[in-house]
């Protein structure tokens, strides 16, 4: 349950790795209920991680930081402050702990705050709530990352893009989710981290 | 897709340079970003600085209404998307002049947050910084507890009126007065032939059949209210200004200015066919606008169609700031 | 074919309305005709009045140009056909002020011959009447046998020079030598990704395929000189450069304006992209234009192209007069 | 072989029927090497003419002079001047005949020095050069009126926006010369008239 640097690096590579195999998916997602963006928004900005991870960073909080700050400044949008104010308050967090799922908490508690959404809007923050719990009680699983995906597929959005379509937004699955969903399941793939 | 363009990539730096490129007299970019400045720096001198932006795809909006008179910069984020926020902050470190910097934001959640981060960063600068959300697009239903209405066309006037008083020497209170005084007053509403190609997607956002039209769609092909088929202009006009009145409850004692917005691919041909019915519909409620723009200004890359702005002017002095001489590439 | 308009026969009508009642700072309709004169008549006091004209289709062109230091008055014909000789007439007598008026023809047959019925008119009226035919568009071969070149987007160049020139006072004789000696260094040259669809025939004057592009297309959807592949904007430039130098023979040591011009339906997205490479491929030449503009200035209804206008400007003059402030919907 | 106001107010009618009925026919003509205008162009300046005879001109010179000025301030394009002129030269040589032979030598006169284009430029002066001979020998025929137009299929156009295509104008009709065909054809159906 501890991040370091190390384990950081290989979670993010195959966070890279995922964004990149599922962009034009990711887009596709994006495309009935927002503007078809979000897979190339993602991959833009992990390809700038991947290579500023490639330097090296001396310590977890230099290694979140840069995290933060390649997805800040690289991929705009919706995403971006979103994904970048995760680990910034990651990084925030990390000088008093080390342990994922504080980490974690962390994490959310920043993107609930920037984005103002509250579970149930049909945003990231529905997969963030729902598995960051799993993470801490050490119980998260392949399935529960993908109902936790899917359940926003009938929801209702009310924050995003695809809030503008109001009762029309049901019946797909939202995109950052699923980008998301992606980041937990890295985790569950990166060795010796959870 | 069809486009005059290189890698797909490139398009928006190839696009800010050949902006300001062609432009010398009114543009050049803030180096390291994809954000444009005045050329005329002692335009600024004194003044509040007004920074605007978004997502790339709609020109000449954001980067062509750069110049005396109106914007004081701003930031073109990538196709679509909102820039982020190291580049707007940059643009408020060129533009500040010690009397602090207002933002104009378009109501997407992308645009709010990074204009937000951009604000903290300014603000551990002691730069004061701050801001207008525009949500004029009637289209979409308003509610406090959702996202709220898209900023789309009538962004254009708020750029105009804020970018005039702080030519004439508003300060950064008396603009974010002004700001939110005008906004409620801006309305939009669009209908659309067909959607926009992100050289990046290469595939249309929707997809029309060959007889048909979507009414209030917005900028980035989001899907509009309803689909229908093609009518005669004049049938779009009683919709769009039906709409229009409901919202604004248009009156013969009241001051309108009007904006017919061209989408990027509808010829000015049919722009004005439709003003023509604008004008004719306005005038069955005795209304005659006071000032009248037609023509390509908040565009949707390659999308057909055409968005109606009615803003009702309170007060002489919003008139006065519409018709102050700017030096743009775009107005 | 879906387009904004009513009955496809009421366009040019409904337009030329659209126009006058949107702008009426600029332009008004000369009663019973589809010509538009100044609103500014105070500006046209003692001055030769500059009348241009043709088909319409090409908006902003030619009311869009009307105004104070542009033309005096512009002829609005039906949709890619040319006016008829009544309707200049009109137009010469409305902007008569004694010193003679000067024509801006394009060279086409149609109005060629209808400009010339008006002169013929006009002559018996005794009103001085010169003119230039513009023939500025390379694609097409050169030869007195024939009909010889296009008139084509460069023909703005023309308006906004004689009309800066005619505002300070120029003499009906000296525009005419003034356009003359103006004319050969005028040179332009298109590429279009699709034809326009004329409204009152329905559909597009060819098709290209999917993937294909047509060098040296008219404005008028006339065929052009060579189809291929569509290609990255770079080489699109290295084609029209190519052929404006071998025309012209680029030289570092002279002067030029540049016109990047859209046709209808190019969103500016790609017109500043293209720009962009105009601009990177002149520096090869170790050229950097004096005067730069970018937008739909001369558009065949909803065609998907750019055209590229080089002017040679052999007297600082020129460029005065192409810096010269005008007050128009257009320029 | 004489022209009155009246046999002119059938032959323009029978002409405007003829245009009206092939309108599309000559706008496609029209399209390949031109702009695919004529046939609208024409119908838009007979119609013009069938109203303006409507009213009864009282004798042939005015016939003609209302002819003129209809198709004159109607037809616009490359047509409009060269038809219009056509009539204007007929009105004026009619002060001193109503031979229809001589007044279509006026008219030819005038299509050549409008247009400046000569017999093989594939305009309609080839069709008019053909046919006007044959109306003052008495023996126009359907069969010389279709060799006159169709012979302007493989000629390469000089004047007109054909010109602009250099050899690819080979190989099509020119429009205004199939336009022209109508008004001899038409010219042969009116009763009394050859
Ligand atoms: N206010 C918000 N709070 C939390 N997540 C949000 C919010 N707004 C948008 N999102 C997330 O962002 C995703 C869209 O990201 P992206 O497509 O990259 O940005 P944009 O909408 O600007 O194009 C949505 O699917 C949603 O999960
Ligand atoms: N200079 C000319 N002399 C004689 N006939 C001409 C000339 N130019 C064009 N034409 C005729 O006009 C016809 C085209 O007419 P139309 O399509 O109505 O005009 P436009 O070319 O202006 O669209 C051609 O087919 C040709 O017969
Ligand atoms: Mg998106
Ligand atoms: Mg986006
Ligand atoms: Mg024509
Ligand atoms: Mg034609």
């Amino acid at each position: 349950m501890t991040l370091t640097v190390d384990t950081l690096t290989v979670w993010m590579n195959k966070f890279a790795d995922k964004i990149e195999t599922n962009k034009q998916y990711l887009s596709d997602l994006d495309t009935p209920i927002g503007d078809g963006d979000h897979g190339f928004n993602m991959d833009r900005g992990m390809k700038a991680v991947e290579e500023k991870l490639s330097t090296k960073p001396s310590d977890l909080t230099n290694g979140l930081k840069t995290i933060a700050m390649a997805l800040i400044s690289t991929v705009g949008g919706a995403s971006g402050p979103l994904y970048g104010t995760a680990f910034l308050e990651m990084a925030k967090k990390s000088s008093s702990t080390d342990n994922i799922g504080e980490l974690l908490d962390a994490a959310l508690a920043g993107i609930e705050k920037r984005g103002g959404a509250k579970p149930g809007d049909k945003t990231m923050v529905d997969v963030w709530s729902a598995l960051v719990p799993s993470v801490k009680a050490g119980n998260l699983t392949k399935d529960k990352i993908r109902s936790a995906v899917d359940a926003t597929k009938d929801m209702v959005a009310k924050k995003g893009r695809a809030s503008y379509l109001g009762e029309r937004s049901k019946g797909h699955i939202d995109p950052g989710s699923e980008s998301s969903g992606y980041l937990f399941e890295t985790l569950l793939e990166t060795e010796g981290l959870l | 897709m069809k486009k005059i363009i290189n890698d797909p990539h490139d398009v928006v730096p190839e696009m800010v340079d050949g902006m300001t490129r062609s432009y010398p007299q009114y543009i050049e970019k803030i180096e390291g970003t994809e954000a444009v400045v005045r050329s005329d720096k002692e335009s600024m001198k004194g003044k509040v600085g007004i920074v605007s932006g978004g997502g790339s795809g709609h020109e000449p909006t954001h980067a062509g209404y750069v110049g005396k008179g109106m914007l004081s910069a701003a930031v073109c984020g990538q196709i679509f998307t909102s820039p982020t926020p190291d580049q707007i902050y940059a643009a408020i470190k060129a533009v500040n002049q010690g009397q602090g910097v207002f933002l104009v934001v378009k109501n997407y959640s992308g645009d709010v947050m990074n204009f937000d981060m951009a604000k903290d960063l300014a603000s551990m600068d002691d730069i004061p910084v701050k801001e207008i959300v525009v949500d004029d697009d009637i289209a979409v239903e308003n509610s406090t507890y959702t996202q709220g209405r898209r900023g789309v066309a009538g962004t254009i006037f708020m750029h105009k009126i804020l970018g005039a008083a702080a030519q004439q020497g508003a300060s950064l209170d008396e603009i974010d007065e002004l700001a939110h005084k005008v906004l409620p007053n801006i309305k939009t509403i669009a209908v659309a032939l067909s959607a926009a190609t992100n050289p990046e997607v290469g595939k249309p956002g929707f997809v029309l059949k060959e007889d048909e039209i979507e009414y209030g769609v917005g900028i980035h092909s989001e899907p509009g209210y309803r689909r229908e088929k093609i009518k005669p202009s004049k049938a779009l006009v009683e919709e769009l200004v039906g709409k229009l009145n409901d919202e604004m409850k248009l009156d013969s004692n009241k001051k309108y200015a009007c904006l017919v917005n061209g989408m990027g691919a509808t010829p000015l041909m049919e722009q004005y066919v439709f003003a023509n019915d604008v004008l004719n519909k306005l005038e069955e409620f005795n209304i005659k606008p006071s000032f009248m723009k037609v023509g390509n200004y908040m565009t949707s890359i390659d999308m057909a169609g055409i968005s109606l702005t009615l803003f009702e002017i309170k007060d002489d002095k919003w008139l006065d700031y519409l018709n102050y001489p700017v030096e743009t590439i775009g107005w």
